[in-house]
């Protein structure tokens, strides 16, 4: 259903959000204050944020290594995200994660993950889950293009398809695995056509038009909540920085990436929000300074965050 | 008491904690009317129906994997994975996943799954179906393993590691499944972490679990007509280990056998020996002896694989050695 | 291209070979002279036999828990294969790998495997080494409808097209993994669909019929060797006997069952060969006969062979 | 004699066995014209083009399962996986197959395969980047297990193992790839199976291996400022093991520590003291020490992984507990 001004202007603040947070994890990463990998998810801002719009309190997402701006449109802390970003013992997970492993239960975050293609099993879990216990809840599933090729992949959409579970399979379709291009690593032009061999249904969406992404999400959404059963989106996008950050990006050329650029998710919805009289440029100026704003304070607040006490390093491994 | 097998008793923990808590729930290959592979579930389909007793795809990295999202969803799931020997193609879901999550997640996850797995040899099963891989994971900090050898232990043990808020790896012997034991009536759970001395004795400690607990009680009978009174200490869990009642044993009997039906080499028998090398030297009168599997692939031929399985000759011969 | 005689004839004998094998080989499981886990091929000879009929000396097959039949298809020794059933020194694998394991580097026979779905990544690494060392060479690999459900269906079949080798899969679609039917554990209507996954075709055969198995394997294996690159064959057909011997098959009904021993491979078979005049009702009896001496033999073979030495117990686990 | 770094080391090696043998490949992800995730293959695409340095699909099983395959067909691939931590996907292939192939088949195929993988941590690369994986695979017979410490060790290791005939895992330590040491001019290579002392003394043996050994150098340095001259043995190969190699040390030292980055419980260490608690025992005159990793994930924070991995103060002290 059409949306309102203040939710439209909602989802630009969400991408600005993950732009900036991103923007300032890279400067902190060159700086050398941020250790271990970094994978930022600059340019495909519109994926979680059309997608996670239409969540609630009792839904699940699984997210991959590049999983800030999931978190992020999820409504994680962006100061705990930060502190465990930079390791400290405010962190989401008291500094004992770090980028690849921020998660936060409370909102139904089941992780970034290390293990490509790991998030998928997870998901099915938690949409398992969801129809077990009649919480009309739904699993969103976010995973790269080349994590389509693990064996994860396939027995997960499988066994979501079987059991009809209510999980909506996001894949983030970027073109590359590392410097492996889609189409070195499928022989195929889409990855929802792979739905057919789960007798799912797959679509294709523009995954850097948030407004396409929330279009499509929200039906399959309710889909599965209806008990609809699971559904695989594959959302077009790129990232517009390396794999990890210190990537050279030698496997692709300058043009791909400035058509790429050209599409960017974030001015191409200021632009239209404009267009469409739902915000003047001043707004958006004014939503962009907010943000920024929010994430200085967040650089503060792990910063000012103490290091991890020592005695942390062996608990939290059982829970008794 | 009652005489059950150890099959019954696990049917009866599975089926008692079905009852006690909705959110425990059975998938796995063929566990649902089929009764699993080994009949271990035999019944509970009918009992509480497939919304609760659930046939998966063969896929048991989905199997694993969805049980580790589904604990962390607040459900306590039992997975079952027909023989450990597939370990091998769901183990990240077991020790990236189901073990790390709650350290990684900064404490604020908890994983309470419960994996059954069926390992061991004797029936000709070959090098895929026989395998005893408890040393795997053994070896991972955030997962329990428990490998009982009686019935009423497989039962009191199983019952308590699915109230357990952590994953467990719980191992049953395929060759056990047809083996009666006395089992207490009514409601009981044994403690995770508690050894259990199975059979009293002054001259040399036997370390023994799951099917060669019952070959080295066996061994213990005839040393004991030969003089030699062996203590046998069985652990039935693994992690977290119960050192006490292990070094409390090799003080009073000073000699160490360590017997395991996995491949000796990497097996968990070195652990336990390091530990008491490093903890109860000063304990020992002997060098710590060790029984496992030759290294080397289990052979199907039935004449071989008897000669692969340690026995009682064995346990004899490493015991009388001693002396 | 249209069959002679003799061909036609050679594959009935080597259905009824299989056929005679297995019905021996549960007869003595049943008798307990046959230790460990058993898997007939029975109603299923169809398929083997009609694939491996074009298979050349350089070729490759990999093989399933349910493997006696492709080995007797690729022309294992019905003695040596006895032998290795019954544990003995004279096996194929001197006793050390007994049906689950049974196999032959001679035919390229890279064996039975006791983990579902592990053949396939086999296949893909002959299909590979056929191309790289540009022997002209292909590799067919057997594996069950359930075991397409596994991870590595699908990081096979997506490498094997990735990388265009010469390999045919070739799924022996028999209605059931273990007591989960095919309707319960994927949730579409042919398994040959889940090739456009991987960009590459995928048809249907009637897998009781050894004639059309035969010329859809033809065509694939003509296509593989000349470099058009892999294909999935699906060929319908069902097991008579239960998953293991000794399974009781309460999944099932007696009117499946009878519908499908209806269209058992063998008579059907030999009907055609009488209808198209290939051969008279006295010359089918003499091959029946010939086959069944020929399994009595290798019984006889299997019963003289020599137990293996202990010595063994250690040995080829390395080789120097 | 030219100083090279590991990482060029293994890079020569690949190379040199690449001309020599035209059966040997590389497959793995991102291993061509990126060079690999730590510029290991960096060029060998440009030598031997994509027919030879195979890029893969993000696929461990695939990628795993195949070199077995076309191991078992007469090729000798060498597979790379990024991350030792990546074990859990593609261990199916490794241990069921590659490993037992030779055995079931009666000893009828060989399957000479190196699957290089990157092991070890220190750069924050928390509880699914960093681990040290090689007690499973010590524990699976069909194996060999080398894990080098120095470039020189690297070079001579990785092409015999490349010339082996037996499936082989060699466990690179990403903390090692930058560090630089003597490497011999032209063709060489060093026998699988034979450890290195690696600096001699009387009063005590450390055993220790990867980038572990190069802490317990700097620990017998300044160990020697204090009067305790301490003997460091590198094995280079866990399987097959060289024990005269330790047990000699252990006869003149009488005593040992044993050091690895991996968790201590369950670790190879424990299998090494065991060994050496059954058989040189009577060498021994004081407990034997292990130091490993604690019993629990390796946590992101840089502090917390300091305290988690092994260091030199801890190993000092340790020895020092001796005397
Ligand atoms: C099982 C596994 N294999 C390999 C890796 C190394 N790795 C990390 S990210 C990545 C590429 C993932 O590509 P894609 O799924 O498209 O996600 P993207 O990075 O493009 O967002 C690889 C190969 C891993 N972490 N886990
Ligand atoms: C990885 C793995 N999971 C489970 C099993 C147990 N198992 C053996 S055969 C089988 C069913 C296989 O069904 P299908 O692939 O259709 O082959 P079929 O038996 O019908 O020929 C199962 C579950 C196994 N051997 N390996
Ligand atoms: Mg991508
Ligand atoms: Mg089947």
């Amino acid at each position: 259903m059409a949306l309102k001004k203040e939710q439209m202007l909602d989802l630009y603040r969400q991408m600005r959000t993950i732009r900036e947070f991103e923007e300032t994890v890279a400067k902190f990463f060159s700086q050398g204050e941020i250790p271990g990998f970094v994978h930022l998810y600059i340019g495909e801002e519109a994926v979680a944020t059309g997608a996670c719009a239409h969540l609630e309190k009792q839904d699940y997402i699984a997210s991959t290594h590049r999983g800030h701006g999931h978190a992020i449109a999820r409504g994680a802390s962006i100061n705990k995200m930060m502190a465990e970003i930079f390791g400290r013992s405010d962190g989401l997970c008291k500094g004992k994660g770090g980028s690849m492993h921020i998660a936060d239960m409370e909102l139904g975050f089941l992780g970034a993950n290390g293990i490509v293609g790991a998030g998928l099993p997870l998901a099915v879990g938690a949409g398992f889950a969801a129809k077990y216990m009649k919480t009309n809840g739904v699993a969103v599933c976010f995973f790269g293009d080349a994590s389509s090729n693990r064996g994860t992949f396939h027995e997960s959409l499988n066994m979501a398809s079987v059991q009809k579970l209510p999980v909506v399979f996001i894949n983030e379709n970027n073109g590359y695995g590392i410097s492996m291009s889609f189409k070195r690593h499928s022989n195929i032009t889409d990855i929802a056509d792979r739905a057919a061999a789960y007798g799912m249904p797959g679509i294709v969406v523009d995954g850097n038009d948030v407004m396409a992404v929330y279009e499509a999400a929200e039906e399959a959404i309710k889909r599965a909540r209806a008990g609809g059963g699971p559904i695989l989106i594959e959302c077009k996008t790129y990232r517009q920085h390396g794999h990890f950050e210190g990537d050279a990006c030698v496997y692709r050329t300058d043009e791909e990436l400035n058509a790429w650029k050209a599409k960017d998710p974030l001015p191409r919805f200021s632009q239209r929000l404009q267009e469409m009289k739902m915000a003047t440029e001043a707004e958006i100026q004014q939503i962009d300074t907010e943000v920024a704003k929010v994430i200085i304070e967040a650089v503060e607040y792990a910063h000012k965050s103490p290091l991890p006490e020592l005695s942390e390093l062996t608990t939290d491994v059982y829970s008794d | 008491m009652a005489e059950k097998t150890y099959s019954q008793a696990i049917n009866e923990a599975l089926e008692e904690e079905m009852l006690r808590d909705e959110k425990v729930y059975i998938l796995g290959e063929d566990v649902g009317a089929f009764g699993g592979c080994f009949g271990v579930t035999t019944g509970l389909f009918d009992k509480f129906g497939g919304e609760r007793v659930i046939d998966s795809s063969l896929s048991e990295t989905a199997i694993v994997g969805s049980c580790v999202g589904a604990a962390v969803a607040g459900l306590r799931p039992v997975p079952e994975i027909m023989f450990a020997d597939f370990l091998g193609v769901c183990l990240d879901e077991l020790f990236n996943q189901g073990a790390k999550i709650r350290y990684m997640f900064g404490g604020k996850a908890k994983v309470p799954m419960t994996l059954r797995l069926a390992c061991g040899g004797g029936f000709s099963g070959a090098a895929q179906h026989s395998q005893s891989m408890e040393a795997w994971v053994c070896h991972v900090p955030g997962l329990k393993v428990i490998m009982p050898s009686t019935a009423a232990d497989a039962k009191g043990l199983l019952k308590a590691a699915i109230r357990d808020d952590n994953p467990v790896v719980f191992l049953e012997h395929k060759g056990l499944y047809g083996v009666t034991g006395e089992v207490p009536e009514g409601e009981y759970t044994i403690p995770i972490g508690k050894a259990d001395i199975k059979r009293e004795g002054k001259d040399v400690t036997i370390f023994a679990y799951s099917s060669m607990l019952h070959t080295a009680l066996a061994a213990a009978k005839t040393l004991a007509q030969q003089g030699i009174e062996a203590e046998v200490v069985d652990p039935r869990t693994l992690v977290p280990f119960d050192k006490e009642t292990l070094y409390k044993s090799i003080e009073k009997t000073g000699k160490l056998l360590i017997v395991h039906e996995a491949v000796k080499q990497g097996g968990f028998g070195g652990e336990v020996a390091a530990m008491v090398a490093e903890e109860a030297f000063d304990f020992l009168d002997a060098p710590i002896k060790r029984i496992g599997a030759p290294f080397a692939p289990i052979p199907f031929s039935a004449v071989l694989e008897a000669a692969y399985i340690p026995d009682e000759a064995k346990i004899v011969a490493a015991v009388k050695s001693f002396f």
